[in-house]
């Protein structure tokens, strides 16, 4: 063994490097985002809380059967409506709901969702819904999921009612696709 | 996607499209085909190693399957390791085919060999009283597979050391990932602590929670 | 419980059982190692597992195969991407598609990204086991910025849902390649900056060196993969045995360990890092143009039939073993879940060490009980 | 000093309530300034929601610990259990009673010494008082009537046993050169010597530190309550009002290991190089530091690196802790120890 080698094993020289690194930690700007105050910025592809469109809907229960975890519940109904003075037969919601507190926001209702632009969508940048009863703070029928009552808006989101619009930042969910045959 | 095609024997047919050929990702997906496997380089060798072990042999996606006889697991597997060098028992795992004639259970080994990275699947088909020969004797990793095999399916391993439940606990009544057993759960309260709850008392699977 | 019973010492031993967990701050989750001590020298460990299962092997099969994928996510939840990888290449192996070069590529990035992701929690979890608590931080630090990145690409951080069969369900963002490129440049200097703390650190290497030795032959024999059978001296490594997502078009190196003690399977992950940045680099290098989902059927029904697919996850090979009847849903669908196997080999490392060894062993097997009882 | 009363009633009980309040409260800050020092080094902000910048957070802590529900586990031995934490508290806080922070001065006429007393063998009792508190540890360890807690309280003991003779030797290298056992003397045998004592022992002053740490149950020697392995030690099961002692015990002790080698290697209240610089120390610009301050001053290097070593090393081993101190810091000290009394015969004969 070379003599500083020697020295080495004997004098913890490397624990002072250690020292040193933890030392200059000291001085680096720090990662903390204080919370509250600051509120950590989505990207714009964040799956967040749900932004639902009752106009746009079709009730075609694509989103239901996509859902993993069989959360999103639909039932609707069939009215007669006049359109362009034709009566036309239409699929009128009965009832949208969303069992939030089971959602693990995989995101695959976005993508089964037919209409464009979106008539559900997970990119409001909202994350804020925690609540203190989850059965039933937790569960979003059709006007929760567009009053947002409970949800406290990412600030520059407005709940979907008042016209909070999908940004579709991901050039629609299944951008690049090729189309099904 | 032909990773883990073993050099096989049979040359697989690969469709090469004529002039200006698609890139495959722009055709329709081709489907693989099940095709018998006899002739295969593996199983030839298995067969040569072991006598009259194989009953069947499949290659599908280019992965060789081997059916063998339920009794002669152990011995083909022992042989497979130490005359094959398959040293590296990398899966252990069964199917449920519920109302099969010839045995509801299929028990799964897929094997690994260094020397040349290829792999083969042993299948035997099991009943759902009888027992399988366990491994562990010949791969050691087989131990905590077996006892997920028996957890889950309720297959019993003959020779295995300590063939309890692993994932339920012990007690657990039913066997979750046969066919028959519901998705939903079932009530287990009553077997954890039988003194706390009353028999059909504690959790129930789809309660309130309240 | 028959478990504790034929753990309990002889009446008249000085043998002492101790239940380790499920609720201890290092065993990572809710492991439970029953052991039977000798002072604070280990004679028996038994690994008691089963408190995180969730019968994902059973909700699989009520799945469509996309359905599978938000699943697969809570297995490892340290490494989404690669667990998402894994199950989605079984699903294209039964399919026969082929991805296009884009999405493979994409496909390695996450994984690689991935890869380091799960590598920096356990440097800062093992570190934490082992006493030191900074680098922790540091790591976790790093690991933030990754989850920007999966951030942006997919919307999550943690479960990704970040693969489709057929391909990715997203074209990358604008930037997204500088970001990467940007984080991949400075992340070497962070791993040496890590490795100043520890690598010659006397302490660590009286904790790590000798501590935990398996030989290359009996790991083996108990199936290890990943890091812990590198780290004997194996080279061995799915994404050169099997190349699968084009990994033979990347030039990398198997780093391998030579006496199959913890500090080898720390230098093997350490080293493991920087060749994943090198992977980085190539990609973000030569990223092929073209579409990023293959052409397949909405509604993915594969013919009848069985298929094994595995990848090289950051614990080990990570495979997916799909038995299909020819239905939209998987007829069964079986993880080969690298943790388990790995701490299968626990009580043959920790015989005869002292339980502080014991941790160490299992910070250094790196698991996650999310995969182990699934 | 006409009064006997004063004397020997007054000035003792107000020190001893000034002194055990600064202590609690310093103990208590030390909690804070740890926490701090160690999110800082860990690239996070630490506590800051209490009070201006966090300030208040130690005060909340006490508060908390103090109400808090105390739980006695059933089947722990109640008696020992309770006297765990008094018996690591009490030592740990009558330690101070001879530790001098300042040369005595005037006040109201009176001549007030900084310390509550000076014992000509001062250093035989904080070592002689200090070493009780072991039993509270494995007592506390023991009366718990968990595993964990058990192993926490024999690590305890074995380590404190080894790191005690290593400790001792390397304060008998001061001795040696200070030619007393009074602290009060051994810092004005410095100001004689005109050199701090950490300079001729400087591998006294290092083991000595190095075991103070190990004393104090610190990282890179905190076994006993590793937390990654025996959940929290010896006081897994202690709550409340309880635990609250044994951290405060933990932390008078840093404070005690601290102002120890102040005023053994670094010269107490001594400003540095006391008579080479003296006119330096005597001039306008610097002369209104108390000496107080320069004793305060290093003890806040010794905290600091207590917290830098926490924030930097990973844990020893039981069986590499007991090799070290067993096979390298007592056969080192002892031959230091010769070393140091040869040179001070050499030196001194002369």
């Amino acid at each position: 063994m070379s003599f500083w080698g020697l020295l080495a094993s004997i004098v913890p020289f490397e624990l002072g490097q250690g020292l040193g690194v933890t030392g200059r930690f000291l001085f680096k700007k720090k990662a903390t985002i204080q919370y509250p105050e600051v509120k950590p910025v989505p990207k714009d592809r964040f799956r967040g809380m749900f932004g639902f469109s009752e106009e746009r809907c079709i009730a075609c229960h694509a989103c239901a059967k996509a859902c993993p975890i069989d959360i999103i519940h639909i039932q609707d109904h069939f009215e007669e409506v006049e359109v362009d003075g034709k009566k036309r037969k239409k699929k009128v919601l009965d009832r949208y709901d969303i069992d939030v507190k089971r959602c693990m926001f995989c995101g695959l209702c976005e993508e089964a969702c037919p209409t464009k632009p979106l008539a559900i969508w997970l990119t409001t940048k909202s994350y804020e819904a925690s609540a203190y009863e989850r059965n039933e703070r937790l569960y979003f029928t059709k006007e929760r999921l567009q009053s947002w009552d409970g949800v406290r808006p990412y600030p520059g989101v407005v709940p979907p009612r008042q016209g909070q619009m999908p940004d579709d930042p991901t050039g629609g969910p299944a951008a690049g696709r090729g189309e099904p045959k | 996607m032909s990773e883990q095609d073993n050099p096989s024997g049979a040359a697989p047919a690969s469709p090469q499209p004529p002039a200006a050929p698609k890139p495959p990702w722009e055709e329709k997906p081709v489907l693989p085909v099940p095709r018998d496997a006899r002739e295969h380089a593996q199983v030839r060798e298995l067969a040569a190693a072991v006598a009259d072990a194989v009953i069947e042999a499949v290659e599908f996606a280019g992965q060789v399957t081997v059916t063998v006889g339920r009794e002669r697991i152990a011995e083909i597997g022992r042989a497979c390791k130490e005359k094959l060098g398959y040293a590296f028992l990398v899966d252990l795992t069964a199917v449920d085919w519920q109302d099969r004639p010839e045995g509801r259970f299929d028990v799964v080994y897929w094997m690994h060999r260094h020397a040349d990275s290829v792999r083969l699947r042993l299948k035997v088909r099991v009943g759902a009283d009888t027992e399988v020969p366990s491994v562990t004797g010949v791969w050691k990793v087989a131990d905590w597979m077996e006892r997920e095999v028996f957890d889950m399916f309720g297959v019993y391993f003959a020779g295995h050391p300590n063939l309890e439940r692993i994932l339920t606990w012990e007690g657990f009544n039913g066997h979750p990932l046969r066919k028959d057993f519901p998705l939903e759960g079932i009530d287990t309260g009553a077997a954890v602590y039988p003194d706390v709850f009353p028999p059909g008392g504690g959790p129930v699977a789809g309660g309130e929670g309240e | 419980m028959s478990n504790l019973e034929s753990i309990k010492p002889f009446p008249d031993s000085e043998e002492m059982e101790i239940s380790f967990g499920p609720q201890h701050p290092a065993t990572h989750g809710v492991l439970r190692v029953l052991l039977r001590l000798d002072g604070e020298r280990i004679v028996d460990a038994k690994p008691v597992i089963g408190y995180l299962h969730r019968g994902t092997e059973k909700i699989f099969e009520r799945e469509t195969y996309n359905g599978t994928i938000p699943h697969t996510d809570r297995l490892d939840y340290t490494a989404a991407a690669t667990n998402n990888q894994a199950l989605v290449g079984a699903v294209e192996k039964i399919m026969g598609v082929t991805v296009p070069p884009r999405a493979a590529a994409i496909r390695v990035m996450l994984a690689e990204l991935q890869r380091i992701a799960s590598h920096t929690i356990w440097l800062g979890t093992h570190a934490l086991d082992i006493g030191a608590q900074s680098p922790f931080f540091y790591t976790f630090e790093e690991r933030e910025k990754i989850l920007d990145l999966f951030e942006e690409y997919c919307g999550a951080r943690l479960t990704l849902n970040s693969m489709r069969v057929g391909g990715q369900p997203y074209e990358l963002t604008d930037g997204w390649v500088d970001r990467c490129r940007a984080f991949v440049d400075q992340f070497p200097a962070r791993v040496a900056e890590w490795e100043r703390l520890l690598t010659a650190n006397r302490i660590w290497k009286l904790r790590t060196i000798g501590v935990g030795v398996i030989s290359a032959a009996s790991a083996i024999e108990w199936g290890l993969t990943g890091p812990p059978l590198r780290g004997s001296g194996v080279k061995w490594d799915v994404r050169k045995v099997f190349p699968y997502d084009r990994y033979d078009e990347y030039d990398f190196e198997i780093p391998v360990g030579a006496n199959g003690d913890t500090y080898d399977r720390y230098l093997v992950r350490m080293e493991e890092m920087r060749q994943s940045v090198r992977i980085l680099q190539q990609c973000l290098a030569k990223l092929p143009d073209g579409p990023v989902m293959a052409k397949v059927p909405k509604v993915i029904k594969p013919p009848k039939g069985e298929v094994y697919f595995s990848v090289e996850g950051p614990k080990g090979e990570l495979g997916f073993y799909v038995v299909s009847d020819g239905g939209a849903n998987p007829y069964r669908l079986h993880v080969r879940p690298a943790c388990f196997i790995n701490l299968q080999a626990l009580p043959e490392m920790v015989r005869g060490l002292l339980v502080a060894d014991l941790i160490a062993v299992i910070g250094t097997l790196d698991i996650v009980l999310g995969e182990i009882d699934r | 000093m006409t009064n006997p009363w004063v004397a020997f009633l007054l000035v003792p009980l107000v020190k001893i309530v000034v002194i055990l309040l600064a202590v609690i409260l310093l103990a208590a800050y030390m909690s804070f300034f740890e926490r701090k020092i160690l999110a800082y080094m860990q690239i996070r902000i630490g506590p800051n929601r209490v009070g201006p910048r966090g300030w208040l957070q130690p005060i909340a802590d006490a508060i908390k610990l103090l109400v808090k529900e105390d739980i006695v586990p059933a089947r722990a031995e109640k008696l020992v259990y309770f006297l765990g934490p008094v018996l690591v508290v009490a030592p740990a806080l009558v330690v101070f009673s001879v530790i001098p922070f300042g040369p005595a001065f005037k006040l109201f006429g009176y001549e007030v010494a900084p310390y509550l007393t000076d014992v000509n063998i001062g250093i035989l009792f904080i070592l002689g008082v200090s070493s009780i508190g072991v039993y509270g540890v494995i007592l506390g360890g023991w009366a718990s009537n968990n595993k964990f807690s058990m192993m926490g309280g024999l690590r305890s003991a074995a380590q404190l046993v080894s790191y005690e003779v290593p400790m001792g030797l390397s304060v008998v290298t001061v001795l040696l050169m200070a030619n007393s056992l009074s602290l009060v003397k051994i810092v004005e045998a410095q100001k004689q010597a005109g050199v701090w004592f950490f300079i001729p022992g400087i591998v006294a002053f290092f083991i000595y530190f190095v075991c103070g740490v190990a004393e104090t149950n610190r990282n890179p020697f905190d076994l006993p309550e590793a937390e990654s392995e025996l959940v929290a030690g010896f006081h897994t099961e202690y709550s409340g009002m309880k635990f609250a002692f044994y951290f405060l015990a933990e932390y008078a002790n840093m404070v005690v290991i601290s102002s120890i080698a102040t005023v053994l290697f670094l010269g107490g209240w001594l400003p540095p190089f006391p008579n080479w610089l003296a006119a330096l120390w005597a001039s306008p610009a610097l002369a209104w530091i108390p000496p107080i301050a320069w004793f305060v001053l290093k003890m806040a290097v010794f905290l600091f690196v207590y917290i830098w070593f926490r924030g930097t090393f990973p844990r020893y081993r039981f069986d590499q802790l007991m090799d070290l101190g067993w096979k390298v810091f007592i056969p080192v000290s002892l031959v230091n120890l010769v070393a140091v009394g040869a040179g001070v015969l050499l030196i001194g004969g002369k």
